[in-house]
């Protein structure tokens, strides 16, 4: 049952995904994306990492997608969608993305580890988390926060209105 | 007293660079230290010779260069062959300076002039002097740079500049082979000092090879049959320098050349024959080109080249005393002949024969002097021509091969029917020129009667009444020599009829009309042969090399060049600036890279 | 004399830095220092000759300090009889050139800056032992010579400034690889290059024929040997006269150099393999410039592609393989300096008064310019290959050895001789010969260019009359080399 | 039981969306989009790999958050600067952008 569930949230994330990158129009690819990073939040959860998939849903769908939405809103007029959205490269893109695709899928099947199933074991509980977030992975934990900071200073000093 | 030979080439050398420097304070007295150079030179030949009289020899001066392990030394021999050419050298070239004093008189290049020409004392004299074959060829270089520079020393006139080009670089292709010779024999045969030359042991036909490329230097510098095309030519420079170097000595170097070498020529019969074949041609050909001359140098100019034709052939024919007593005589009376040449052209200022005429009673000595000159030539005896070409006529007899001896019948009765043609033209019937002939002055006439003494007597050193005093004293060894009085007679009659042959035509040669003999008139086509085999295919080769330098090769160098900067920009355009071209390339990338990753793996998987 | 080559070699540049102190402005004093360091390096290189042992074939005046002990680096300078013509060479014709840099007007200062450090190249390449310093050296030559021709040369002088740099670079580039290669084959691994000279067994033989051909090509192109040579009728015409005499005169006499320092000891087996190639290479150069040559209009563009027919001579000489040949290479590489160096001062004397160097504008001069005439006449005799004078010599030395080894080559060879008669013949011709016509009120040369063509007519004249002044030095460095092979 | 490589499938047919959306989207913000995707791809293979193969440590995890993390900031900075293009240039199509050659 819970395996059925899985295939259809695989099957809707790949759809959400293809239409965020194929609709005319901007804003609804917006809402597609909002979408799948839900399905991922899904798929999280169905991994045996809830925390993940809660930051997933915050962050992404509370955060991202609302800038993407106002990005969007402050760029009003290209929403149209007779615009064109592809570029020039549509199709060798596509061969090249379906190659790659393939050359994966080859290399996934070839392989004994991808039918390995879930061990008895628990997974990582959030304490656990926790704790390597601020013992060993301290210094990158930290530098991310320097970075989200360099971010928020360079967003307001690139968005600033120049008089 | 033999061993102050080497100071003989220092006089003049020194006189040069004194003109050189000085030569502009000098002015007119620059002549003076150059005739002084050479006079002193002329007297420590004298002594030089009377020295020789107790014993010749060579001996080294100095160390100079090592090739290949060989030394070659700065050496001088000193025996008959080199005295016989010192005294001539110095006595004839002395001569010649004093009568180019008054030749050159007011020439604005005097003082060059004279330098030049105590330049070319002192590397013809260096020439004689040395005892290897290395050295002489730096002096013969030497005198070939001075003749150039005489021949185009006025040159202001083209055609006198060409020619100062053409002697030179005529005769270089003969040196060149020389240089060979000088190389071949330095490596097979391990010297090149002329005492040697009878020794030297060696494959015959390297030693064949070598003789004939040392005969090739000969032919060049003694302007014989195929290299003679630059004597007539070097006519463009002053008489005196044509008397001197271009009959006398220089062009005499070549014939001293080979009976320098004459060891070397006699051990192999084939090149000996060359010689003698070469000698042939050249004789009859240029004697054929002088009977159809016009201008009175012209004429001088072949007859010289035929009768060191006649010198070859009788080296070739093994006459050596013949060869050299000719050359020693020749000498004399081409000089006198010359001079005598220049005093009619200084005093007609014109050089063609038809245009002059009943000189003999305006210029009594000159036309005097002249004719004895010209008899000398002729081989009339007694005069000093008869006795050496009796020699050669002598020697080619016994050497038995016909053909060479009808060779050297035709050049002795064409040589004596061109002098004759020329003296009727020149100094007899109607002045056909409306000109003021005059004597010239003493410093002119002078040397021509001194010369003229020479002339006369100078061949009875060879004569019976001397006890072949010349055969003696040039090569002992030869032992008992007669005259062989059939051959006299014949060679008078010869030299007679061809005096009287000009006589009975003499009314024929003004009224000649040009075309009759038009191959012998054009000289056999020499010239425009070899302008259209060598001289044209030459430019245009230059040219073609500087264009292919260009094209071609630059061409390459810059089509690199050009190749980069295509590239270049034909990668520029890759850079659209278009990020999805990059990504797309990216991504292009990553799947290239991924193929190759597994295929690798797979690949170590099967080995 | 500890660290007598040294101060040889940097007293140059001590002189540029004096010559950076001075104003702009003091032209005067800036010529003045620049000809006072020049003649001091010429009177300490006389000093080195004087004290030079004849009678050795080994390095002298060594010095050798560790300089980059990670990579086995050395400062290793020494002097023989190869070297040592043409340090003396170097520092003569470094003198004479500055001294005739008179027409340099433009940026006086950074000219002689520029001229100083290239006389420090010049003189380390020729002295230095360690291959990574030779790179280095030969390396510093190059820049100020793109200078000097690309700032102060001719219309062309960018283009003949790139060309000039760009192939010998490329050329330098190969060296580079090659220096690395000798270093790693080699053991133990060493930039010495006694060291390498006397090791040199132990390269197989194939090794060796590779790496000769990477160095020749280095040296080829500096040479130049023909098809490499197509930069040098480009430089030498763009360039200002006192540097063509220094390109003439020395540069080119670093490819053979390299060729007899280098390619020679280093690879023996590679040199009598290659030598009959070599050899045709000599001859095709002694042709090939020649007639090349014959059919220019430019003068100085003649007297460029003679010296590629001069080279030649050296080409063969090298070729040889044989005390002869290496005796003649030398020597004729220290007479073409003297001789061509002469050359390019004649045709900047008579371009600093015709402003032109066409051939056909010419004609006459022997009447109008005596002194002129005396001195161009002398060089192209001497250029000639006249008996007598000092080209004459190196010439016959080095047809000589070659005729030893290769007499067919050395007979082809024969054509060159002639041709180059006609040229320099023809030179007289055009230039002094014939009337004169539109330039009658030339004066004629001035003291200084009259002192700066006596010390190499002397030379000229000197080396011709009794070249053992030039051979006694490098008999014993010969023999050595040879005993290498 | 659902076997590892589905999840990795998953995730590679989602990184090939995105890549297909970046190497065909003209619009700044749907690259952007695309970029996201590709993001969530590798987080999924990320955290899948965690609890499959080494379900002991949570090395994926923490750096799955960390890939959050980074995909916010340079998804703020990405698209603060296509505001910022647009309000210069009036447009957020990339090939309008293509100063940067030569």
């Amino acid at each position: 049952m819970t395996e059925l569930v899985f295939y259809i949230i695989a099957v809707s994330l790949c759809a959400f995904a293809f239409l965020s990158v194929t609709v005319g129009d901007v804003f609804h690819s917006a809402v597609c994306l909002t979408f799948t990073l839900l399905s991922v939040a899904g798929v999280y959860f169905f991994l045996g990492a809830p925390f993940i998939g809660v930051i997933q849903i915050l962050v992404y769908v509370g955060g991202i997608m609302t800038l993407f939405i106002f990005a969007i809103k402050l760029t009003a007029k290209i929403g149209d969608a007779s615009i064109r959205q592809f570029t020039r490269q549509l199709w060798p893109g596509a061969a090249l993305a379906g190659a790659i695709l393939a050359l994966l899928l080859a290399v996934i099947r070839a392989n004994a580890w991808s039918l390995r199933l879930l061990p008895p074991v628990q997974g990582p509980d959030l304490k656990q988390l926790g704790v390597e977030l601020l013992t060993r992975y301290l210094l990158p934990f930290e530098f991310i926060s320097l970075l989200l900071l360099a971010a928020l200073v360079g967003a307001i000093v690139i968005g600033k209105v120049k008089k | 007293m033999v061993n102050i030979a080497h100071f003989i080439p220092v006089f003049p050398f020194v006189a040069f660079w004194l003109n050189i420097i000085f030569g502009c304070r000098l002015g007119v007295a620059c002549a003076y230290v150059s005739v002084g150079a050479s006079a002193i030179s002329a007297v420590l030949a004298v002594l030089v010779f009377m020295g020789l009289q107790a014993g010749g020899g060579s001996y080294v001066l100095t160390p100079w260069l090592s090739v290949n392990g060989h030394p070659i030394s700065l050496g001088i021999i000193v025996d008959s062959l080199t005295v016989m050419m010192l005294l001539v050298v110095t006595i004839v070239g002395t001569l010649i300076q004093i009568y180019s004093i008054g030749y050159m008189g007011g020439d604005p290049r005097f003082t060059r002039y004279f330098a030049y020409i105590s330049l070319f004392m002192s590397s013809m004299l260096g020439l004689v002097l040395v005892d290897n074959l290395f050295l002489l060829y730096i002096f013969w270089e030497g005198v070939g740079l001075c003749s150039c520079l005489l021949v185009a020393f006025w040159y202001e006139k083209p055609a006198a500049a060409a020619a100062g080009i053409k002697a030179f670089i005529t005769t270089r292709v003969g040196d060149t082979g020389l240089l060979l010779g000088i190389l071949l024999l330095m490596s097979v045969g391990h010297s090149l000092r002329f005492a040697d030359m009878s020794v030297i042991s060696a494959p015959e036909p390297l030693m064949v090879l070598a003789a004939l490329l040392i005969f090739m230097g000969a032919v060049g510098k003694s302007a014989q049959f195929p290299l003679h095309v630059w004597l007539p030519d070097a006519m463009e420079g002053p008489t005196a320098v044509s008397a001197l170097i271009h009959a006398a000595t220089m062009v005499a170097a070549g014939v001293y050349l080979v009976a320098r070498c004459y060891p070397l020529f006699t051990a192999h019969p084939l090149a000996l024959q060359t010689v003698a074949v070469i000698g042939a041609i050249s004789a009859v050909m240029a004697a054929s080109i002088a009977c159809f001359a016009n201008d009175i140098k012209k004429v001088l100019a072949y007859s010289t080249i035929s009768q060191l034709g006649l010198m070859m052939l009788g080296l070739g024919a093994g006459g050596y005393t013949g060869g050299t007593f000719h050359l020693m005589t020749h000498a004399f009376f081409k000089a006198l002949l010359f001079l005598g040449a220049g005093s009619v052209i200084h005093a007609v200022h014109t050089q063609d024969i038809r245009a002059m005429g009943g000189l003999f009673n305006k210029m009594k000595v000159t036309s005097v002097t002249f004719i004895i000159g010209a008899l000398a030539l002729a081989g009339v005896a007694p005069l000093s021509g008869f006795w050496s070409k009796d020699e050669i006529l002598t020697a080619v007899w016994q050497h038995g091969n016909l053909g060479l001896f009808i060779a050297a019948v035709t050049t002795s009765f064409l040589t004596a029917f061109y002098m004759t043609r020329l003296i009727l033209l020149a100094f007899f019937g109607e002045s056909r020129g409306a000109h003021k002939a005059h004597e010239s002055p003493a410093v002119m006439t002078m040397p021509l009667v001194i010369l003229a003494f020479f002339a006369l007597f100078l061949g009875f050193a060879g004569s019976p009444w001397a006890h072949h005093a010349f055969q003696r004293f040039i090569a002992p060894e030869e032992g008992e020599v007669a005259l062989d009085l059939g051959m006299a007679v014949a060679s008078t009659v010869i030299a007679c009829a061809g005096i009287l042959t000009a006589f009975l035509l003499r009314g024929k040669f003004l009224g000649y009309k040009e075309g009759t003999c038009a191959l012998i008139e054009n000289k056999y086509y020499f010239d425009e042969i070899y302008d259209a085999l060598f001289v044209k295919p030459f430019h245009r080769l230059a040219a073609a090399v500087a264009r292919f330098d260009q094209v071609r090769v630059d061409g390459v160098v810059n089509g690199v060049s050009r190749c980069v900067q295509e590239l270049a920009q034909a990668s520029r355009s890759l850079q659209t600036g278009l990020v999805e071209n990059y990504l797309l390339a990216q991504a292009g990338g990553v799947f290239v890279l991924i193929v190759v990753v597994t295929l690798v793996g797979k690949l170590c998987h099967i080995f | 004399m500890p660290y007598f080559l040294t101060a040889i070699i940097f007293m140059p540049l001590l002189g540029a830095a004096l010559i950076a102190l001075i104003p702009a402005a003091q032209v005067r004093s800036i010529r003045l220092t620049a000809v006072a360091f020049n003649t001091a390096v010429l009177a300490a290189v006389v000093v080195l000759g004087l004290n030079f042992n004849r009678h050795t074939g080994l390095m002298q005046c060594l010095e050798d300090r560790v300089w980059i002990p990670q990579a086995g680096i050395h400062y290793t300078l020494g002097v023989d009889g190869i070297s040592l013509a043409l340090v003396f060479l170097t520092a003569l014709i470094g003198l004479l050139a500055a001294l005739a840099s008179g027409g340099i007007v433009k940026r006086v200062k950074e000219y002689f800056l520029v001229y100083q450090v290239l006389m420090t190249g010049l003189l380390g390449t020729f002295l230095a032992l360690d291959l990574v310093l030779f790179y280095i050296f030969w390396e510093a030559v190059l820049i100020p010579m793109f200078f000097l021709i690309g700032i102060w040369g001719g219309p062309r002088r960018e283009y003949a400034a790139w060309k000039f740099f760009f192939y010998t670079l490329a050329g330098s580039v190969v060296m580079l690889v090659g220096i690395l290669a000798v270093y790693f084959s080699v053991t133990p691994h060493s930039f010495n290059m006694i060291e390498i000279a006397r090791s040199s067994s132990m390269i197989p033989g194939g090794v060796q024929a590779v790496l000769f051909l990477m160095f020749f090509f280095a040296f080829a192109i500096k040479v130049p040997v023909f098809p490499f040579h197509t930069w040098l009728p480009d430089a030498h015409v763009e360039a200002p006269t006192p540097v063509s005499v220094i390109l003439a005169g020395v540069l080119l006499k670093m490819g053979t150099y390299g060729l007899m320092r280098i390619c020679v000891p280093f690879f023996p087996a590679g040199a009598v393999l290659f030598a009959f190639p070599l050899a045709i290479l000599g001859a095709v150069n002694l042709i090939y410039g020649a007639f090349a040559a014959f059919a220019q209009s430019d003068f100085k563009k003649m007297i460029a592609y003679s010296s590629v027919s001069h080279m030649g001579f050296v080409l063969l000489g090298v070729a040889a393989l044989n005390v002869t040949g290496f005796n003649g290479a030398l020597l004729e590489m220290f007479n073409h300096g003297v001789i061509t160096g002469a050359m390019f001062l004649l045709v900047g004397v008579i371009y600093d008064r015709a402003h032109t160097r066409e051939m056909s504008a010419f004609g006459g001069l022997a009447s109008v310019m005596p002194r002129y005439a005396f001195f161009l006449t002398f060089m192209s005799l001497a250029s000639l290959g006249l008996p007598g004078l000092s080209g004459f010599i190196g010439e016959f030395l080095a047809l000589a050895g070659t005729f030893f080894r290769f007499p067919s080559i050395a007979a082809v060879s024969a054509i060159g001789l002639i041709a180059l008669v006609a040229l320099f013949l023809v030179i007289i011709k055009k230039v002094l010969w014939g009337k004169p016509a539109g330039h009658a009120s030339y004066p004629d040369m001035n003291a200084v260019e009259i002192s700066v063509m006596l010390p190499l007519v002397a030379l000229t004249l000197c080396v011709g009359f009794y070249p053992q002044m030039i051979l006694q030095f490098q008999t014993y460095a010969v023999n050595a080399l040879v005993g290498l092979l | 039981m659902i076997p590892l490589g589905h999840f990795v499938i998953l995730s590679a047919v989602l990184f090939c969306i995105g890549l297909f959306g970046v190497l065909t989207q003209r619009n700044a913000i749907r690259f952007l989009i695309s970029v996201e995707i590709i993001l969530n791809a590798a987080n999924i293979n990320l955290v899948a790999c965690n609890r499959y193969l080494a379900p002991a440590n949570a090395e994926g995890q923490v750096v799955s958050l960390f890939v959050i993390g980074v995909a916010a900031a340079a998804s703020v900075v990405g698209l603060i600067l296509i505001i910022s293009v647009y309000r210069q240039r009036k447009s957020v199509f990339l090939d309008d952008f293509n100063l940067l050659k030569w």
